[in-house]
């Protein structure tokens, strides 16, 4: 697996430590369950082994064995205890190993984690949180590199919430475990690695804001766990071309934070919806489904996807064509018809 | 170092996994003349409660007052016997077909029968009475009641679950993976499989080439035990020892009840096409009521006056379940977007906002002459 | 349950016999049968019970076990063991029992059936149908009446279809069956009982067509399955108030008929999607989003949606209250911008 | 009528399922000596070249030219057993740690690695090779197994489906499931239970309480063996034996053989976060091929020139996998469409022209000074 550093864009406060995504999130479980003597964590290889991708490393010998759970290899299994777990009073957090591993515990998922307040008109609420190492870029094969976003943003019930840098990392992560409802939590894998500064604050934006990354005039981006990266560079090479283009890192799908995508969309008047998922029935389907009804007359242009294919994940040696690259958004925005733009713009050839 | 040393483990003895090809029983047995007089009297009660109050919801259904009720005649037995074994602060964990055992554990019958009459989708408070929701996903609420038990278990408690499923949801792979946990985590749970015969219209013999559904338990390092399910004493005997059991840190204990549907699987259901006439009287004759009754007239435990008494706080019962469920539930449409998260979302919000506008043209649509 | 009545409202022709759904999707489940030896029926009840519907009715007593096989009680065994069946040149037909009881296939549906050819380059083809119940209408108790689609168009590798006339279901599951890749073949519960006229014929249009099932200048209701007669309902209803509305049925989620989708939005300039399922993510967000990318300066309005709310399936007492009805579906269309049309329009208190 | 008529069931005899306790072994026992020089032979030479197949694949995930690789060192008397109890028309379904099965039933070994090089997710034709494209999720290629043992059977013909899965893969629910439906339907299927003592870092005692893997086997009325998983001749007379009893009609068998993982997870595991070095040390001393080598040699089934023999077929087999693997793989872009469905839809033609005129820009772009 290689290592996609991140550039530390966000907040560079000198007095701030850097720090890697995974160690974020190793803290904020850790901060959480020193906090919390509710909140558990099972999971495949959590324990002695520290996760595969280590975000757990430590807990087991820090909080023990009854705190930090090595379970039976089922995932199904996983996600139903901690439902269990809840209905008496724990407060789980589960890893799932990879996206597409949490498959098996759909049924819990959309069946019962996401139903079980609403069954029991709130006499039960499920303070879960379902870590979901998602996303591709990281040469992983067959099944190691899914975003299946969607199929939880279509799950009234769930929250679903994903970070873009190391702060959000922490405090997001700590504002799901702190929930009273399920939350999946997903986490680009790709941004594992990379260092960024890192502040351990609770004080991030609640569950269901969204953060501008970048203020723009003439369009924004609207993006999500790993595709900021992409957004931020894209914004950057389209300034020499004349365009001030915004960048809006939604953080939470579910709450979606329709005034602040709105206030952009005014504002600029064009928008690109950008995530490595799926296009066909991805999550850009539906803010682009709700952009367009909520700001019609404002819109110059229609809302542009850029999104991975309609396929499934790719092997390694060809996942760079499958995924949106700065090139493809560059071309989105050229294609967000500005011809009769004052000044005009040229994009061609971008 | 030998292989098994391979991984560690403290292997149980599997002779002592491996449950008896013969269930127990003690109705037809001669210790069945030990038992406490005032247990097998309270089960006998229970018994005559648990048959009225099948017959009650099933008139209900003909009545239109509820949507659907998959009867549990003839596993009254099971029912009575999964609700009397636990103590106030154990939990159990029903299927569709058990509202018995929740009404017997304490829960209002209107409550619990919410689900079937399309209100809402539980009518309870599980922790209030500790009964979780009534599950319909088959096998899916077995690794709830692990990591309920487990989760007990780790904060030192003295709390056991017991987790109710049909032979049909053995088959489920939650099953599978709730017993393995269990078995792991040594929680204090136990599963009672009603065995029916049936899962709607397959019969076991298409559902699992097993000796026995209780000899799933051997694959999970899991005490199994396999039950007359219509003998009322044996069946409250062996859960009694489970639950105890459990609750003395002994671990899970897989017990299978051999039992029959008698009613077809739900009021929608046409039995006829899968089972015979034949069959069903066969089995009428193992009720396990008028085996218990039979069985008490005959030691001296049971007179008239007793019988009378039962039946009539049964009927009792029946004929406040009949008021209270002729009255129409209010149900209150906005209280959709109520419980969805602990807080609406904005777009809740807005649907709800929605839905009232259209709610009052509707009130004012009416109201106009 | 109570039964849903559909009017014969699609080519009534009167040489034809009329029929239930239910039962003309039995009757294409037999011909499949007697016309190929390959095709097997597998499922939970499908034997002497003829499923819980009653669509494999009859098919264990004609063509044996072995071809109509009463499963163990468990759906990814059920849906796993038909891809075996698929590698040894099987055609099976698998039956969910309930929408809702197909998500413990979900990790075999996505991680394996929507996967295999692509995987093997075209090596292995798995010609299986997956049969779902879906939708509510139906006074169903929790579980009973979920709208899944979402899911599987989402998923890269899997025909959705779903049928909302007699003929379809007939034609459509043949057509299915016949297909070499799966298809989650989705049956509108609420129109198993109620009859049309019935062809029993292959010549239905394909998987991937859309059909006009009224024409309208002014705007058109796109939608399927189970909410085409709300539609064609609504379509009626507008007529006094001076609207001519096309209804669009798209028989076919994937692929997706986009040609004729834009052809008669070009036409019309004013669309609304219609579904059962909750919106958020919905099918409609897909379809929303593509419609203006493609016909944006076409548009007089932004497409909207009619869907259910983004809450869990309601209990029956209330299901009236989430599902699409006439009403709403007007008060969409009265909501499409209608001030700046010649001639005007108002359907103010439609 | 008895209770156990219920279910007009033929019950298994219990006895029959149970598995010993003890694992099956030939090396140490007096009948080994028995065994067919030939055979023997055969699976010493395979043990050698599987060995150098293992050393081969890990030193090219050094060099880059594989993505990842699972290896089975130290357990290639169970891959090649696997391999070899398979008659041609038989299949096979391995999982990611089973390529040198693969390559044993005579796949290319450059297709078969075609998954861990990251060219594609399958190398070879299933129909073609009879071997189903290596299984990640786990266990989930299980009821495949059956389903095409199962459609064999129901066709008449004389095929076996032989599945692998990992001691962990066990407690998955399509473990369950499958495992059932093989019961039921009496399919010809045989499992083999690779058990090396881990799932990635958990030690099986976390993973299950049952008496042995094998146990699980009585749960669907499936006979249970277990063998000593690093003797290749009790690996091969369990396995051959299995598979006769599946052609013969004789339904499925559960084979767990108790083995060990020499090396870490794949190349990105760090095994010492979770197992002691003693632990592995102890292992190596039972290392599969190590002691048949040591066999033969004291029965005089092995000479010097036999092993020298063996080992230059494994060079001749190391160098050209080394060879072919250090040449790039050709991969093609727009073969990202071409089997998403048998005709690509309207949608994946439209992307399919994206990514058609982006590659041609590039390529303009390239080409330009
Ligand atoms: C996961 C799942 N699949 C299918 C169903 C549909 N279904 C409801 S009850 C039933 C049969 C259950 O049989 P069994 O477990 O023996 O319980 P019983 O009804 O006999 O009490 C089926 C198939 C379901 N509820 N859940
Ligand atoms: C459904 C699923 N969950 C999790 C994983 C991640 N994973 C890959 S290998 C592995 C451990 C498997 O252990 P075991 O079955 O014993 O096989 P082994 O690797 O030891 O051969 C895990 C957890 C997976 N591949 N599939
Ligand atoms: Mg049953
Ligand atoms: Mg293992």
């Amino acid at each position: 697996m290689t290592s996609v550093q991140t550039s530390p864009r966000v907040r560079p406060a000198p007095e701030d430590v850097e720090e890697s995504m995974a160690r974020a999130l190793n803290a904020a479980l850790r901060d959480s369950m020193a906090a919390d003597r509710s909140v558990h964590v099972l999971g495949e290889d959590v324990g002695a082994l520290g996760g595969v991708f280590r975000v757990t490393d430590g807990l087991t010998a820090e909080f023990g064995e009854d705190r930090c759970t090595d379970t039976p290899l089922a995932e199904a299994g996983i996600l139903g205890s901690a439902i269990g777990m809840c209905l008496y009073g724990a407060r789980p957090v589960v890893e799932m190993q990879f996206d597409a591993f949490a498959h098996p515990a759909f049924e819990q998922l959309v069946g019962h984690a996401a139903k079980m307040r609403n069954r029991t008109r709130g006499a039960v609420s499920l303070p879960l949180t379902v870590r979901v190492p998602y996303g591709g870029g990281i040469g992983g094969v067959e099944h190691h590199s899914d975003s299946s976003e969607a199929y939880y943003t279509h799950t009234p019930g769930l929250h679903v919430v994903t970070p873009a840098t190391v702060d959000d990392a922490y405090g997001l992560l700590r504002q799901a475990i702190a929930s009273d409802d399920p939350v999946v939590f997903l986490e680009p894998k790709r941004l594992y690695w990379g260092k960024q500064p890192f502040r351990r604050t609770l004080d991030v934006p609640p569950i269901g804001r969204a953060v501008v990354r970048r203020p723009g005039r003439d369009a924004v981006l609207i993006t999500y766990g790993p595709s900021l990266e992409v957004c931020l560079e894209t914004a950057e090479a389209a300034k020499p071309l004349g365009l001030d283009v915004a960048v809006l890192d939604l953080r939470s799908l579910v709450p979606l934070d329709d005034e602040t995508i709105c206030e952009l969309v005014r504002r600029t008047g064009r928008a690109v919806v950008v995530h490595e998922a799926t296009g066909f029935g991805g999550v850009g389907a539906e803010i682009a489904a709700r952009i367009t009804e909520r700001c019609f007359h404002q819109l110059e242009a229609p809302v542009l996807r850029v999104t991975g294919f309609d396929i499934p994940y790719p092997p390694p040696k060809l996942e760079s064509h499958h995924l949106p690259s700065v090139d493809r958004v560059l071309d989105a925005l050229a294609r967000l018809q500005w011809d009769g733009r004052p000044g005009g713009v040229s994009l061609a050839g971008a | 170092m030998t292989l098994t040393e391979n991984t560690a483990l403290v292997r149980p003895d599997t002779a002592a996994l491996l449950p008896d090809n013969d269930p127990v029983r003690v109705l037809e047995t001669p210790a069945a003349a030990d038992l406490d007089p005032e247990d097998l009297l309270r089960l006998y009660r229970e018994l005559v409660l648990g048959r009225r109050y099948n017959e009650q919801a099933t008139a209900l259904v003909k009545q239109g007052r509820l949507a659907v009720y998959p009867s549990s005649t003839g596993q009254e037995a099971c029912q009575v016997a999964a609700a009397l074994a636990l103590s106030t602060q154990d939990w159990l964990f029903p299927t569709y077909r058990d509202t018995l055992s929740v009404v017997l554990r304490g829960v209002d019958p209107v409550q619990t029968l919410t689900l079937l009459r399309g209100d809402w989708h539980t009518g309870y408070d599980p922790h209030a009475t500790r009964v979780a929701p009534l599950c319909t996903p088959l096998a899916t609420h077995l690794p709830h009641a692990v990591g309920l038990a487990h989760a007990a278990r780790v904060a030192g408690d003295d709390v056991v679950a017991m987790a109710l499923v049909g032979d049909g949801g053995t088959s489920e792979g939650d099953f599978h993976e709730a017993l393995n946990f269990a078995g792991v985590w040594c929680a204090p749970v136990v599963f009672l499989v009603q065995n029916n015969g049936y899962a709607i219209s397959v019969p076991l013999a298409k559902q699992t080439a097993a000796p026995t559904l209780a000899h799933k338990a051997v694959g999970y390092g899991v005490r199994g035990v396999l039950v007359d399910g219509n003998d009322a004493p044996a069946m409250l005997g062996v859960l009694t020892e489970a639950v105890a059991r459990a609750r003395a840190g002994g671990g899970p204990t897989l017990v299978e009840a051999l039992t029959y549907r008698v009613d077809a699987h739900t009021n929608a259901d046409d039995a006829t096409r899968y089972r015979s006439t034949a069959e069903v009287e066969a089995w009428r004759e193992r009720d396990p009521l008028a085996r218990l009754e039979r069985h008490l007239l005959e030691t001296g435990g049971l007179d008239t006056g007793t019988i009378e008494e039962a039946r009539a706080a049964a009927e009792r019962m029946a004929a406040d379940l009949r008021t209270r469920m002729h009255v129409e539930p209010a149900v209150a449409p906005l209280g959709l977007f109520d419980h969805v998260y602990a807080e609406p979302t904005p777009q809740l919000l807005e649907q709800r906002e929605f839905l009232l506008a259209e709610l009052s043209e509707d009130v004012e649509g009416n109201s106009s002459p």
